[in-house]
Order: structure tokens, then C-alpha cells, then sequence
């Protein structure tokens, strides 16, 4: 396995962790941070693939802009959640 | 096209993207219908909608290529507009001899009117598909705004209900229901009439 | 300019909607006439568009933003915007239903969302322009975005409303969205097996490799994009968001949406099916002699659309809620029409969403017009409407004769051909599952007759004079007409809903000269 | 709801799985995607159509530049639907149920404000130069609209948001996403006013002093500046509402 390949497999293992536990976690903030880390990973595969524009929107989109809506609108409701 | 155990071993091993996708996918789908928080059920939305656009560009890949931008060598405004002769104003130009002697300066070379030339097949090969970025570019906007509105949507159920849980919702809604009372629009009290 | 009608189409919208925005909330009195203007505009371009139709000679019009021809460089390249007769008459229904909207929405977009009417118009007509788009591209991924301008003024549009608005409009955005990724993918696995994304590209590209009917990646496609374009028309089992999303949105909103959001997606699935997949791949695509399971078991999955659909509407005791559990049984009729995979079928399903468009806008007009005037669409509100609102109620009524299916009306001749198309395709049970729901909508329509008329109370007590005498009392009975502004679109949605019925042969005609290519079988189809 | 979540969920994924035998060797050369006449002539011939080296920007903003016409329409409308959905009118008011703590009015911190002073400029230039060299690298008018909007987020987050709002108010943010609208829109239409068809950037070069290859590399820089005009303050715009719930006022 190349190194790139083993990279890639890194990144796709981390990406389901995250987005498992940021959607399994109580503390809504805390989920919305980790969303943005599953982006950034999610941007960093990208930008492997050699997709290096929609990496780039994605950094900026949903690592940055998306994740502070949300804890922009996280702050503005209840933070804890049921599930 | 593939043998019995093959199968596992071509999931696993050579489209391990696919296969991450297909889990992604299925991890905001189930999160957007289960899941009781609205918010919950956004990061769920967002995470579906990524792992769509982690299919199309890998759909995008190609083994070797490099990314959709023109190397120096065929960038329409790059040097290789030095080694490109002129032989007339209609641009004709000889691919076979340009390989083979890359560096034939021309004096009578003007920058201002290179000309750009088209890719052999060959040279294409080199170049990631460029079409599946740029769908997901929309693809992500889409998304962001998408969430931007349900969000607001979000804010504005916690503003009149007070919860962001689905079920709480729920039974406020259907406790204002049970509260309606439908208004007899008619000012008069048919009942008086009868006598 | 007139090669150019198809760009102005979009262009007269769009423009409208960013000076709605600009100029709304300095002077909110130009909204109304900018939007009314633009869509005339659009109509005009529209018109315009139909007639280059008919005068061409392959019935069609091509397009190309950025022009990027089709001649010049590969099809595909840029975007190409595709007017058959097809495409351009559900525009023609599209543009023209908002335009009697945006004439009649004056006063309850005044009255409704004050303080937001820049902002409500500019959301207005650019739904409009998604709509208008969705019924004329030529290209899957163009299609996609469309969808989502449509979807995302809808979500605004609904939720602008109340509370409970925005509670229903959470709804449609979690369904919206799966509809409309499910399609994104399903165009995906279409461009990974093809390499276009253009519709005549594909359609070519699977003609030629007939190898890709086996494929299964295009098998799945076909689900995916199926299953979206289902979800966003809210047939049965997604039909959840419709009812109360529609019932608490503004008045407005519902007179633009109703009438076409659910309409438009079945263009889209018809679109799909004949001219994207190809009516060998979409219906007759067997492995085995069972038949395609799409066609054995969608007709039934649209039974019991119908038959649930018409059963809820029965149980509602308001005007506005019943109408929209009318609208997802409508749904399953044309659903139907297309599945049951006959000429006439797809004639009527086609000839459906026209008339069902004009006639479903009719009544919600009416019934805007009762909300306003009564403040309720509870059955209760309604007694002694007639005689206070004559015109009102007859163009009301003619809405709801269509919908039932009366002769004259529009909506007769489309149930006529829907009813042919299930005949000879000896789909049994989806005829019976039509007679079924035009049985509950006479029975919904003469209730409404009955307490429109008369002095009874929902519970049927008498409350007139006396035992015998169920007329009104004097105090209930004075006239007190809409404001003309909301009237008059009134009365010319009834009038296109009489005339279609009456020149229903023409629209016929054109459908006959779309549909004459595609071999679909005339006679029996199992 | 679970169950049933979990029956659709098993559903799709068996569907998507039974798909996947089918797929195309990981990056395969000679793909139906990637050896298709169409994109092929992206790559091929980007460079003789408009001369702009990135194909992805060149394809993004003129082959496909209607696409990104209604894409920069969808943020519009998110921005517009966003006002219109939590702008407070009369008779709304919060649920009694909402009992929001009093807003913290911290005084902004000393070193956060100094550094996001330094930062700022720097942010901007960025953002100036993504969208400028948009045509050569990554980047472009989307991504340089992001970042600008960020530039201002930023100075929300850091002070508080009247202290933006004090640079672009709502109301201003709407109004030049409008015009970025109209930049492109416009470009648009003027160019199909001069004879070519809607988008056909082409036949600017009747009025630009360049070629016709030139002319749809010069106007595309334009499309570009109006997504950004309208991604920065739509960006904006939605912040400055998501994070006061519509009331415009105090900070997170």
C-alpha cells in the first residue's frame, strides 16, 4: 500500500468516527465542532483526490462558515440534546 | 467479471472510497429520520449531502492525473507560448515537431498573440475531470444554504415552543390544536332567530 | 430578440425579484407591480416560445447558454435549455399561474407578511423562475439546482407564515432534501455510466450501449432518480409535509405552490422517464417475463395513494386542509397515469397537470378569498357565502366541478383519458380506485354546496327559520363581494379552467404530436 | 421511528451496495466519465475556448455559467428566506417557555480584539487575492466571498455584532447581494443584447478592446466579482440573523 493510499485510508476511517460521534454526542456544541472537523477531513480527502477547488470550498464552507451557523444557532437554543 | 471471493476483496480494497461513501450516506440518512433533535437531524442533512459529493468527485478521479489546472507546458498564457512557432496568422501549428523540439524560439514571437492550442488525447489523460467539481462547487452551496435556512427554521420553531426536540414540538402543536377553538364568524346567534 | 424568448423567460423574473429586494423595503409599494409586470413579461416571452414551437419543424427548440452549440462543440458542453411541447405548455402553466397569483396577491401579501413584502415577492418570483426552469432544461445537473431554487423560496415562502408554519416547513426541508440528494445521485450513477449530463446525450449514449440496460448502477440510478422526484411531489407514503405545510402558509404562497410545486415534479418524472431513460429502458427493461416490477407495482402503490388520500380529505372539516389532501390524491391520478404505461394514459396524465394546475388554483384562490373575508376555512365560516359572494363562489364551484369532473370543465376531459388509458392498459384497480375518489370529492363538493346554501351547522342541525325552511336569515344574506383585485384572477382561472375544457382538443392535439414518437402501446399493455 | 429509520437506511444501503460491483475501476483512464467528448473538450480545449489555465473556474463560470448564475441565486435566496423567516414582526413574541439568560454583555477581550485587528487586512487581502487569481489557482469568486463574509463574522464574534453591523448592516448586505446578482445577471444580458445568446460573454469583444477568447476570460473575472458580492454579505447576512435569532443586536 502506498503512502498516499495509506493516508486516504486514515482520513476515511477518522471521517466515519466523526461523523459517528458527532452525531451520537448529548453536548450540541460539542457536535457542531466536531461537524467541522468531520469537514475538514472531508476537505483534506478532497484535496488528495486532486479536487483541489471543491476542497477549498469546503474549507471555507463547512469547516468554517457552516460549523459557526451552527454554533451560532446552537448558542441561540437549548445546548444539550436528547439524543 | 470478478470471482466469488473477489468480490469482498474489490469492495474493500479498490473502492474503499465507494465503500466509505455508502456508510457516510447511510449515517446522515438514518440520522435525518431518527434522530429527535433538529439540530441533530441537520448534521445528519449535512453529512448526507457530503457523502453525495464525495461519490461525484470520486467519480472525478483519475489514477496519475493531476488537478484540473493547465500545467506551464499548456497554459494558454504560460511559456509554452515561447516554443510554439508562428508560421501564419492562422495559427497553424505543428504538435508532432513540438514534443520532439520544444524549445524553437521564434524572434518574431509577439506575447500578446500566442495562441493557445488544443490538448492531443494523450496529454488530456494527464488531467483530472474537471465536470464533477464543478457540479459539487453548486453542490456545496447548495448545501450551506440549505442548512442556513434550516436553521433559521430551527430558531424560529425554539422561539414559539420553547424545545428543539421533535416529539416536545409535536405535542405542543397538537396541544395548541386542542386549544383552537373555531370562531362562529357570524355575528348573529342563529339560535335567537328561531322563536 | 425573439430567438431569445427562452433566456427572457428567466430573465424578466429574475431581474424582478433582485429589484423586489432592492426596492422592497424603501418603497414595498413597487413589489406588486414589479412582480405582476416581470410575470407578464415572462408570459409574453412564454407565448412567444410556443409559437417558435409550433413553427419549427422538429417540434422543438433548442437553447444554449453561453453559446455553446450544439453544432460547434460536443452537445453537452454548455447548458442547453430544450422547449417541446411538452416542456413549453407546462411552462405556459407555470408562468401563467403565477401571474393571476402575483395579480391577486396585493392584498393578502399586504395584509399577511407586513413589513416583508420586498422580500415575500422577490422569493415569489424567483419560484417562479425555478419552476419555469425545471419544465425546460435539457440538463440533469441543471435540473438538480433548479430544484433547489424551487425548493429553498418554498421553504421561505411557507415559512414566512406562522410558527406552525415553520413547524410544517421543518418537515419539508428534512424531505425535501432526501428527495432532491436521492436525485442528485441518482444523476450521479447516470453521468458515471454516460459521461453527460445532458438529457439528449444520455438518452443517446443508453440507446446506443444496449449492454447498460443490464447495468446496475443504471438500475439504481433509475430507483434513485424515481424515488427523489416521488418524494418531492409528496405521493403517498412522503406525502406528510403537504398537508399542513400548505394549510398554514400565507395565502399567497399556497395560491403560487399548490398548483404547481407537486405538478412540476411529475413533469419532471414524465421528462425522466421518456426522454432521459428512454421509454425501452424505463418500462419494457425486463429480465425476466414477469414484467417490469416499476409498472406492476407502482399502479398499486397508487391505489392506495388514491384511496388514502381521498379518505383523509373525506375526514377534514376544513376547506383549506381538505383541498390539500385533494392535491396528494391528484398526485396518485397522474402518477398513475404514467405507470399504468399506456398512449392515453400518459395523454391523461399529461393533460391532467394542466387542468389540475388551473383548477387547483382556482380553488385556492376562492378559498383565499374566504379566509379573507371570514377569517376561517372551517366548514362553519362558509354558511351563507353565496349570497353574499356570488361570483366568488361560482368561480369557487367551477374549480370544483373540475376537480370532480364535470363536462365542461377541463378536468373531465383529462379523468376521460386517464380512465382510457387504464381501460386498455386493464389496470382494473387503479379505475376503481378513480371512480372511489371522484365519488368522495362529489360527496366533499356538494357538503360544500350544502353549507355554502343553507342554514345548517357542521353537525347538520337546522338553524334557519324553521323545520321546513333552511333559507338564511336576512342578517345573513347581504352582498359583500371580494375587492376586484382578488376577484378578477378568480374568475379568469375559471375561465381558462372552461376554456381548456372546450378547446380541449387542441391541447390534445400537441400532446399527441410530443407523445407520437415514443411507439408507447395504444392497445392493451400486459 | 427508529425501526423504520433503520429499515429505509438498510434499504438504500443494500441498493448502493448492489450498485457498486458495477462501478468503474477506482480512477480508471478510460471511464465513460472521464473519456467522455465532454470532458475531454474541458480539458482539451479550455485553454483555445478561453484561455483561462483553471479549467474548473472556466467550466464553473462560463460552459456551465448558467448553473452558477442560479447557485449564486440559491444563496440569495437563503439569505432572503433567512431575513424573512426570523424578522420579528408586531405580534410575535418568544414562547414564555424561552428563558433565555440575560445577554452576557462582556466587555470584548483585549487580546482577541488586537489579534483579530492584525488578522482582518490580512483576511481581506486574502480574500482579494483568491478571487482575483481565481482564473490561474484555486479559487474564485465563491471562495473569495466566503472568506470577505468571514472577515466580518469575525469582527462580530470578536466585538459584538452591532460593531459589524455598524460596517454593513442587513438591510445594505441585502442590497449589494442584489447587485452582485445584477453584475452577473447583467453581464448576462448585455451580452445578449449585443447579439449572442444569454451568457455568451463572447460577444463582449464587440465592446472590449480583445479578442473573443479574451472577452469570455475578462468577463468571467466579472461573474466572479458579483458571486462575490453577493456570497460576502449573504454570508454575512444569515450570521448577523442566525446568531441574535432576528433581533439584530448583542452578541453570540
Amino acid at each position: 500500500m502506498t503512502g498516499l493510499a495509506l493516508f486516504n485510508l486514515f482520513i476515511l476511517v477518522f471521517m466515519v468516527v466523526a461523523a459517528v460521534i458527532s452525531l451520537r454526542v448529548k453536548d450540541l456544541l460539542t457536535a457542531s465542532v466536531v461537524f467541522g472537523i468531520y469537514s475538514f477531513l472531508m476537505c483534506l480527502l478532497w484535496a488528495e483526490m486532486g479536487a483541489v477547488d471543491v476542497a477549498f470550498t469546503e474549507a471555507a464552507v463547512g469547516a468554517g462558515v457552516s460549523a459557526v451557523f451552527l454554533v451560532a444557532t446552537v448558542f441561540n437554543v437549548k445546548r444539550s440534546s436528547s439524543d | 467479471m470478478f470471482g466469488e471471493e473477489g468480490l469482498l476483496n474489490e469492495l474493500l480494497v479498490e473502492r474503499f472510497n465507494y465503500c466509505v461513501y455508502v456508510v457516510l450516506l447511510l449515517i446522515g440518512l438514518y440520522a435525518m429520520i431518527a434522530k429527535n433533535n433538529l439540530i441533530k437531524k441537520l448534521i445528519g442533512m449535512s453529512i448526507f449531502q457530503t457523502a453525495i459529493i464525495l461519490f461525484y468527485v470520486s467519480i472525478g478521479v483519475k489514477e496519475g492525473a493531476t488537478i484540473p489546472i493547465y500545467l506551464a507546458e499548456h497554459d494558454p498564457h504560460g511559456h509554452h507560448a515561447e516554443h510554439i512557432v508562428h508560421l501564419d496568422e492562422a495559427n497553424t501549428i505543428d504538435v508532432s515537431e513540438e514534443n520532439a523540439t520544444p524549445l524553437r524560439l521564434s524572434h518574431e514571437q509577439d506575447h500578446g498573440h500566442h495562441a493557445p492550442r488544443s490538448l492531443t488525447d494523450e496529454e488530456t489523460l494527464g488531467y483530472a475531470n474537471p465536470l464533477p467539481h464543478v457540479l459539487m462547487l453548486t453542490a456545496i452551496v447548495v448545501g450551506v444554504a440549505t442548512l442556513g435556512v434550516a436553521l433559521a427554521l430551527t430558531q424560529r420553531i425554539y422561539r414559539a415552543y420553547g424545545t428543539i426536540e421533535e416529539d416536545a414540538v409535536l405535542a405542543a402543536i397538537q396541544a395548541e390544536d386542542a386549544a383552537t377553538v373555531i370562531p362562529d364568524v357570524l355575528a348573529t346567534k342563529p339560535k335567537a332567530k328561531k322563536g | 430578440m425573439s430567438e431569445n424568448s427562452i433566456a427572457l423567460i428567466f430573465a424578466f423574473p429574475l431581474f424582478g425579484a433582485v429589484f423586489c429586494a432592492l426596492f422592497g423595503r424603501k418603497s414595498p409599494n413597487l413589489c406588486h407591480p414589479i412582480s405582476v409586470a416581470s410575470l407578464a413579461g415572462a408570459l409574453g416571452a412564454g407565448i412567444e416560445t410556443l409559437r417558435r414551437v409550433i413553427a419549427s419543424e422538429a417540434n422543438e427548440v433548442s437553447y444554449f447558454f453561453g453559446g455553446w452549440n450544439a453544432d460547434a462543440y460536443p452537445r453537452g458542453v454548455g447548458i442547453e435549455f430544450r422547449a417541446d411541447y411538452l416542456g413549453t405548455l407546462i411552462m405556459l402553466v407555470v408562468v401563467g399561474v403565477a401571474f393571476l397569483v402575483a395579480w391577486y396577491s396585493k392584498l393578502p401579501v399586504a395584509e399577511e407578511t407586513p413589513e416583508k413584502e420586498g422580500y415575500f415577492y422577490s422569493l415569489f418570483l424567483l419560484q417562479v423562475t425555478g419552476l419555469a426552469g425545471i419544465s425546460l432544461t435539457g440538463d440533469a445537473f441543471n435540473l438538480y439546482v433548479l430544484i433547489e431554487v424551487a425548493a429553498l423560496t418554498g421553504y421561505g415562502l411557507i415559512a414566512m407564515g406562522s410558527a406552525r408554519a415553520a413547524a410544517a416547513t421543518f418537515k419539508y426541508v428534512i424531505l425535501g432534501t432526501i428527495g432532491a440528494s436521492f436525485y442528485l445521485l441518482g444523476v450521479g450513477y447516470l453521468y458515471m455510466k454516460t459521461g453527460t449530463l445532458n438529457m439528449v446525450g444520455i438518452e443517446q449514449f443508453i440507446t446506443d450501449n444496449e449492454s447498460l440496460a443490464d447495468s446496475a448502477a443504471m438500475q439504481v440510478a433509475f430507483v434513485f432518480v424515481c424515488l427523489g422526484v416521488l418524494m418531492k411531489m409528496a405521493f403517498f407514503p412522503f406525502h406528510a409535509w403537504l398537508p399542513s405545510a400548505y394549510f398554514h402558509a400565507p395565502t399567497t404562497t399556497s395560491c403560487l405552490l399548490a398548483p404547481l410545486v407537486t405538478k412540476v415534479m411529475i413533469y419532471v418524472m414524465i421528462r425522466m422517464l421518456l426522454t432521459v431513460f428512454g421509454v425501452e429502458f424505463s418500462f419494457k427493461n425486463t429480465h425476466d417475463d414477469e414484467g417490469n416490477i416499476w409498472t406492476e407495482v407502482l399502479p398499486w402503490l397508487v391505489v392506495l395513494a388514491i384511496l388514502c388520500a381521498a379518505t383523509m380529505a373525506l375526514a377534514q372539516r376544513d376547506v383549506k386542509k381538505m383541498l390539500t389532501y385533494l392535491i396528494v390524491a391528484e398526485v396518485g391520478y397522474m402518477v398513475g397515469g404514467v405507470w399504468v404505461y399506456n398512449y392515453y394514459g400518459l395523454i391523461g396524465s399529461i393533460f391532467h397537470i394542466i387542468s389540475d394546475a388551473c383548477m387547483t388554483l382556482c380553488l385556492f384562490l376562492g378559498v383565499g378569498i374566504i379566509l379573507r373575508k371570514r377569517k376561517t376555512t372551517h366548514f362553519d365560516g362558509l354558511r351563507g357565502l353565496f349570497r353574499k359572494m356570488p361570483f366568488t363562489m361560482t368561480g369557487f364551484f367551477i374549480g370544483g366541478f373540475s376537480i370532480i369532473g364535470l363536462p365542461p370543465t377541463c378536468g373531465f376531459f383529462s379523468k376521460w383519458y386517464l380512465i382510457t388509458g387504464g381501460m386498455l392498459a386493464e389496470r382494473w384497480e387503479y379505475i376503481v380506485a378513480l371512480m372511489f375518489s371522484t365519488m368522495v370529492m362529489v360527496v366533499l363538493f356538494f357538503r360544500l354546496i350544502e353549507r355554502i346554501h343553507l342554514a345548517v351547522t357542521e353537525s347538520g342541525e337546522n338553524i334557519g327559520h324553521g323545520h321546513g325552511d333552511l333559507a338564511l336569515p336576512k342578517s345573513e344574506t347581504f352582498f359583500d363581494e371580494a375587492p376586484l383585485s382578488m376577484l378578477i384572477p378568480l374568475l379568469l382561472s375559471a375561465g381558462v379552467v372552461l376554456v381548456i375544457g372546450v378547446f380541449n382538443q387542441d391541447v390534445v392535439n400537441l400532446l399527441q404530436d410530443f407523445l407520437e414518437p415514443f411507439n408507447l402501446p395504444k392497445g392493451t399493455g400486459r | 421511528m427508529k425501526k423504520v429509520a433503520l429499515a429505509v437506511t438498510l434499504f438504500i444501503g443494500a441498493l448502493l451496495l448492489y450498485a457498486a460491483k458495477d462501478f468503474s475501476v477506482w480512477g480508471h483512464l478510460q471511464s465513460p466519465a472521464s473519456a467522455s467528448p465532454v470532458s475531454k473538450h474541458f480539458i482539451a480545449d479550455t485553454g483555445v475556448d478561453t484561455e483561462v489555465p483553471n479549467m474548473v473556474t472556466a467550466v464553473l463560470a462560463d460552459y456551465r455559467g448558467f448553473d452558477t448564475m442560479f447557485e449564486t441565486v440559491v444563496i440569495f435566496i437563503a439569505g432572503i428566506a433567512i431575513i424573512a423567516i426570523l424578522r420579528r414582526t408586531g405580534a410575535d413574541a418568544d414562547s414564555p417557555a424561552i428563558q433565555r439568560e440575560s445577554d452576557v454583555v462582556a466587555e470584548p477581550d483585549l487580546i482577541v480584539t488586537n489579534t483579530v485587528r492584525l488578522l482582518i487586512p490580512v483576511i481581506q487581502l486574502f480574500a482579494f487575492y483568491v478571487l482575483a487569481h481565481g482564473h490561474v489557482s484555486p479559487g474564485g469568486g465563491f471562495q473569495g466571498g466566503v472568506i470577505m463574509g468571514a472577515s466580518f463574522i469575525l469582527v462580530a464574534l470578536a466585538w459584538d455584532l452591532p460593531k459589524a453591523l455598524d460596517r454593513l448592516s442587513v438591510d445594505r448586505a441585502i442590497m449589494l447581494a442584489g447587485v452582485g446578482i445584477l453584475i452577473y445577471a447583467g453581464i448576462g444580458l448585455f451580452s445578449m443584447l449585443l447579439g449572442g445568446e444569454f451568457l455568451d460573454y463572447a460577444e463582449l469583444s464587440h465592446v472590449l478592446p480583445v479578442s473573443r477568447e479574451m472577452a469570455r476570460y475578462h468577463a468571467m473575472l466579472g461573474v466572479e466579482i458579483g458571486v462575490a458580492f453577493t456570497v460576502t454579505t449573504v454570508m454575512f447576512a444569515i450570521y448577523a440573523n442566525l446568531s441574535t435569532r432576528g433581533r439584530l443586536e448583542g452578541g453570540l
